[in-house]
């Protein structure tokens, strides 16, 4: 590859007490691809993306965004660099209604002097939005723009939380285990919804324990085991099985598999 | 090599055709289930309805209840606990709770009496300073919450007790009398003048308490600043993944808490006329704010409730106690049914709620 | 040489007055002092371990205001025993004599001569008239139940239990309401008691700032000039109040006097074992009461607020 | 019709031959690590390291401090507070609050007493009678918190005051004297006692709290019954989901801490001697024991923290408050730094958790 | 099918204000088998187990144990009778120990007197089964038994409550999406220990939206729609495009598709 790497970090660490999550990792995201992140159950994929999104601070290493080092104190900062992300715990406030929640944090306001001296809200525009945002992902048995989150079913919460770091992300989308409570067809579309993404231009990063899914859109796979990247590979040079084999350690790649 | 890859999603093609049909249930109808709806979706109605049966029953016991000087009473003399209400249910939003309220109130308004009286500054520049100390007692609370982390139930408890023995310390327990005051610094006593109309006497005070009510009610349901504080009372984690600066806005909450707290200490000047650093707000004042809020309904866990519930939360209060005054006699008994009360009114308030939900 | 000084709370200026003089005293006699006091009114746990504390300190004697007067009685029997030199002041203890001196006002009688003023100054009204009593707190600490059943005495109204306030059954009283002695507090009972009865027309308030208090209500519905309010203490303030024609008649007490009589008394003690002897015919030291007033009253004696002022504390 | 069944899983084949290595990372080594370490794992030692660093300050500054007698001093000061705080631990531990421990403790008292005395029952008849009124008025807060589903803290505020009226009324505001007690009804001055090792005056009252404490450390942390206390302070829904009947749990724990109110109010007889229903702790109790609940790092967000480091807390407090004392701090003064105390001792017991996270 | 259903519920209805989330619901377990529900989010799956499970009570309709008719107030109720439920939820106390979590509410006691008169709990022992749990799970990346719960990755978490029913159900265990948040080689597992546990005879309910696990292991599979079921079928009987069709209703089931 010639092209430098839109979003890199180098020798990461993170430690939490006794356990290491990161031990050393590194990671590159190409511009305008989908990278999935693949691995065991604490490997640290989750930790690593949180570094990557300011929601916890490295212990050592240094992360480059479009080859500018950056360090994010704050989720906040990565977004306003236009990194946008949904955690495995979703991040949503249970007594808030949908659209509080996808405009957290960058709440519209009334046009004129309402908003600009009373800085009132537009609310109807917000739902609007909302609305619009869920039904692209199908998620229509979601009755009431209004109803607060903590009433939704949890694959319901997590159509939610897709389409907001969808609707919002600039640069990179990071999506940790989105389908993990979805069903057959809200995952069809998350999927969909993934390659809506990038056809705009912005790379994704995808965590996810379901190969298929993973195979069927991913451009590049990073495996991540023990804390660290094992390699990285391209669906079409490997299978499924070689995949499963790398991330829980039945084989040990070859050196080429590193990158592509 | 990608041989398992195509057959993976192949079960999907069921997709096609998929309904789009939205879930249809059946709505309630009847009057009563559009009642119990909307007192669900109005929270602060619950208080008001306990209001209202309060005032009819007390109005039944006492003829005296009803007569305009008794209501307008009432509600003057729950300006101190409304407007440090106000302080109060901010923090508790945030899932914090303030037990400086009463003490930042008390040893504001010594400070801005003092620096009339003893250096000679001009009452409204002594005003403003006093309302700038009592913003800054609140801002070290909401840093120590914010930025040492702390838990806030720890932090006012210190605060309480250093604020209160600072302001005795430092006022050497002197009282400034309301003579002096109206005749050296009226502008210190501008909330204790009242309109009359048809003879029924109301504070500027008790105006101000509902401007206050109002403005904070709009803030907090109508702007960006208002959902952040929900969201950090809510989930402080979640709505900081989300993009809230929790911590900013927790020493923002704090801070305007203090502010009003020392609004309160400015109204009691007008209220008591004198200025008295024994005041009893300044030990009673968290008790009764935090009491205003429970009854009208804000979630100590923060994140739920509305303000305008806790004003009706401070009225219930402030009705009961006239109300037992008025037809006991004993100060032993009416203690007592008051603590009574207050159990009784969160109990209809829940069974309401869980009716209705 | 250190002594200790134990006040009901150190907030209510009466006792913070009664601290200066004490401290004043000491300076000069070369007597380490230590304070101590309750957290609110009635508060006897913290007296407890503030006899414990100067005991474990070495201190040489103790000045005491007790806020429970029956139960301190053990601890000061220890400390007595531990041969420090205990002085009740202000306040006797239950019995007088657990105590090595007492040097005292009488609370009852201070209430009782402005019961008795109120009834001379009121004349013919007082058989109707409407009484509002502002009390101190619920707990019913003994000067509270002292001055208020004092008061009711003088005024010639038959008390029920003399130990408790709140039993009386007489109809000229309205109400009686607790304000915590502070002007806060005297506002808010105040107010609540003209809710009950907007024709009060006699007041007896528990110290001056409750009295403040009672006047501002008073005010705010222009009622402050045929309104009898009378109080105990005498301190400047309320004196100030008594010339102002806020308050009708105070019962003033001596607390610089008391506190500095006390650390004397101790200094001799602790110089060679003197203990004070207590007044002529009476099983204590009386620093005295005194009524101030600028209406005197036929066949009261009282001093009127000039005189007050100079002898008024804080 | 099964076409896809099969070939779904085969990627799974990759499965085989996989590595069933447990993760290895380096573990620390160094002193100052393993220090940190154990500090974590060990909550109930910040509070301690606090109390003894306080102890050398106050020994350093007032050589009086170290005397046997000031040290037994202290212990028997904070009796009352200790066994209040071991009732306040196990209901912060739930998550819950109780403001109304003093207030039992106090009427608890009187009613021995006045059982014994107005009544003529036999003293351990009274004492008896007492301890479960007290365990009653437990049961009370409990069964509104667990079964009305009212929050505790206005529950107990409620019940404070209903409490504290009541004693009022009952007892007509009459102290017991110590004398009569003495003669007639000396059971009840039993923890007033005391063993004299050495000229060293040591309460049985203070044997009792540390027995007590030790028998709820032990129980909290080795019977089942104390993992479900902390099952439902931490997670309510979830320890109801996995088998946890909490509201029993919850009954149970509002009932036990009545029981050691009662205990401590039975204790209050013995060190004050005489039985007074003016007694502070009923008004000042629940902050004082909350204080040393919270200095002894016992979260009030329920489920995490120590009986020990309660005591560690109480006793905190008692040295600060005896030390301060005897250096002759003015009593404004005194509650001047223990109001800053309080923050500091919270802000270093955070710091050095986060230190070693 | 002659036999009996184990487990069996008649006309469920739950209603949240608005939303019904149970519509007239039947429900039937036969002995020994594995039943899968599936249907897409928000369709009231989890709110039928949990209406099974006694963790919420139905407006209407009945539930039958062996024939019996039942009435579970509480979780512990069901438990009693011998129903284990992993919820969605997890239900975990996140500051307890993983030991102290598998047995909340049913502790094992030290023997003799310590025990007996004591009261003392036996954590050896606990700790031991708890370790013997998790290791036939594979849950290995979990180094010590006596961490908090709260500091487990998704994935660690949700191994631990599967563990915990599969250890101790011995009527009927539920699974409301086991291998949500786990990965390749942790599902697998899952699906081995499902099959054990059938094995030692205790019927197994698997709700996941995972088609191919489901196919895979399941004897019959209960589709769920809009609040009821739509119908039952045998995996042998139909494929998976068939299923995904029935439960998104892009096809409608034939008569003959009720159970089997
Ligand atoms: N806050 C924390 N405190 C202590 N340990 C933690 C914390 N967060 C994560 N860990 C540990 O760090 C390791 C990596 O966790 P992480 O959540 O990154 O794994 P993961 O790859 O996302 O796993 P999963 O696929 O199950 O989500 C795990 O061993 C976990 O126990
Ligand atoms: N506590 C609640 N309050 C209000 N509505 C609720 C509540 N719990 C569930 N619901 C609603 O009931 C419906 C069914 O929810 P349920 O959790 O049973 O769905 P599910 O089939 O388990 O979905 P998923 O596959 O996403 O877990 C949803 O529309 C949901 O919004
Ligand atoms: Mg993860
Ligand atoms: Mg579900």
């Amino acid at each position: 590859m010639t092209r430098e790497p839109l979003l890199k970090a180098r020798g990461l660490v993170k430690r939490y007490g006794k356990v290491t999550a990161l031990d050393h990792c590194d990671f590159d995201l190409m511009p305008g691809e989908i990278l999935a992140v693949i691995g065991d159950n604490g490997a640290g994929k989750s930790s690593l993306i949180k570094a990557l999104s300011g929601a916890i601070q490295p212990d050592e290493g240094e992360i480059m965004l479009e080859g500018q080092q950056v360090r994010f104190a704050s989720p906040l900062d990565a977004r306003a660099s236009g990194i946008e992300c949904v955690y495995q715990t979703l991040a949503m406030s249970p007594a808030l209604s949908i659209a509080d929640n996808m405009f957290m944090g960058r709440e519209l306001r009334k046009p004129g002097i309402m908003g600009k001296w009373f800085r009132k809200l537009d609310r109807p525009a917000m739902e609007k939005f909302a609305r619009e945002k869920l039904n692209e992902l199908g998620l229509m048995t979601i009755q009431n723009i209004n109803q607060a989150v903590e009433t939704l079913s949890g694959g319901q919460r997590q159509g939610v939380a897709v389409a907001r770091a969808a609707a919002f992300g600039s640069k990179v989308v990071i999506l940790d285990e989105p389908t993990a409570a979805l069903g057959v067809k809200e995952s069809r579309r998350v999927l969909e919804l993934i390659r809506d993404v990038r056809a705009r231009g912005i790379p994704i990063i995808l965590i996810s324990h379901n190969m298929p899914h993973v195979f069927e859109v991913a451009d590049r796979i990073h495996i991540h085991r023990l804390g660290r990247r094992l390699c990285v590979i391209r669906p079409q040079d490997y299978s499924m099985s070689d995949a499963v084999a790398f991330m829980t350690g039945a084989k040990v790649p070859d050196e080429a598999a590193t990158a592509a | 090599m990608s041989s398992d890859t195509k057959t993976a999603a192949s079960y999907e093609e069921g997709l096609r055709g998929a309904s789009d049909k939205v879930a249809e249930f059946h709505e309630p109808k009847s009057a009563l289930k559009r009642l119990q709806h909307w007192l669900h979706m109005t929270p602060s109605a619950v208080p008001m309805i306990v209001l209202i049966a309060a005032i009819i029953i007390f109005g039944l016991k006492e003829e005296n209840f009803f007569r305009a000087v008794t209501l307008s009473t009432i509600l003057q003399q729950l300006v101190i606990v409304g407007i440090l209400g106000c302080a109060q249910s901010l923090v508790v939003l945030t899932a914090g709770i303030d037990l400086s309220v009463g003490a930042i109130a008390v040893f504001s308004s010594v400070l801005m009496g003092q620096f009339t009286f003893r250096y000679g500054i001009p009452a409204p520049l002594s005003i403003g300073l006093g309302l700038a100390a009592g913003t800054a007692m609140g801002f070290a609370n909401g840093w120590l919450v914010a930025r040492v982390k702390l838990p806030p139930f720890i932090v006012t408890l210190g605060t309480w007790q250093i604020i209160l023995a600072a302001n005795y310390i430092y006022s050497a327990n002197e009282t400034i009398r309301s003579s002096e005051i109206a005749a050296e610094a009226p502008a210190l006593q501008f909330w204790g003048y009242s309109i009359q109309p048809g003879g029924v006497k109301i504070l500027y005070a008790v105006f101000l308490m509902i401007a206050l009510v109002a403005l904070l009610a709009y803030v907090l349901r109508h702007t960006a600043w208002g959902r952040h504080v929900y969201a950090v009372g809510d989930d402080p984690e979640a709505a900081e993944l989300a993009g809230v600066r929790t911590r900013r806005v927790l020493i923002q909450v704090y801070a305007l808490a203090g502010l009003f707290c020392a609004i309160a200490g400015w109204v009691m000047i007008g209220r008591f006329g004198s200025v008295s650093p024994s005041a009893s707000t300044g030990q009673l004042g968290n008790i009764q704010s935090i009491t205003a809020v429970v009854i009208g309904g804000i979630s100590l866990f923060g994140g739920r409730g509305s303000i305008v519930g806790m004003f009706f939360g401070a009225l219930i209060v402030g009705v009961f106690e006239m109300g037992l005054k008025m037809v006991g006699t004993d100060p032993q008994w009416t203690f007592f049914l008051i603590g009574m009360l207050i159990i009784i009114a969160v109990a209809v308030d829940q069974w309401i709620r869980k009716a209705s939900a | 040489e250190s002594a200790c000084l134990i006040t009901k709370t150190d907030t209510n200026p009466f006792f913070v007055k009664m601290k200066e003089g004490a401290q004043a005293k000491a300076a000069e006699l070369g007597i380490e002092l230590k304070s101590y006091a309750g957290r609110i009114d009635g508060d006897h746990e913290s007296q407890v371990a503030a006899v414990e504390a100067c005991i474990a300190d070495g201190a040489r004697g103790i000045l005491i205001t007790a806020s429970d007067t029956k139960a301190i009685v053990d601890s000061v029997k220890a400390a007595r025993d531990a041969g420090l030199l205990v002085i009740a002041l202000d306040t006797p203890l239950d019995p007088i004599d657990a105590a090595d001196a007492t040097f005292a006002t009488d609370n009852f009688k201070a209430g009782e001569l402005i019961g008795q003023w109120a009834k001379a100054t009121l004349g013919d009204k007082a058989a109707e008239a409407r009484i509002a009593m502002l009390d101190l707190g619920i707990s019913q600490p003994s000067v509270d139940v002292l001055r208020d059943q004092g008061f009711l005495q003088g005024f010639g109204i038959e008390l029920g239990d003399p130990n408790k306030w709140g039993d009386e059954t007489d109809p000229r009283i309205v109400g009686h309401e607790v304000t915590s002695g502070n002007e806060e507090g005297g506002l808010k009972a105040m107010e609540t008691l003209l809710a009950k009865d907007p024709d009060i027309n006699l007041v007896y308030t528990i110290n001056e700032p409750a009295a403040a208090g009672a006047y501002e209500a008073l005010k705010a519905i222009g009622r402050e000039k045929d309104v009898l309010i009378v109080s105990v203490d005498g301190g400047c303030p309320g004196v100030q109040n008594v010339k102002d024609g806020v308050i009708g008649a105070t019962s003033q007490q001596y607390p610089l006097d008391m506190a500095s009589k006390g650390i004397e008394a101790i200094a001799a003690f602790a110089k060679d074992g003197t203990r004070p002897a207590p007044t002529e015919g009476k099983d204590f030291v009386d620093t005295g009461v005194q009524l101030v007033t600028d209406k005197p009253a036929e066949g009261i004696e009282s001093i009127d607020s000039t005189k007050g002022t100079e002898l008024c504390w804080g």
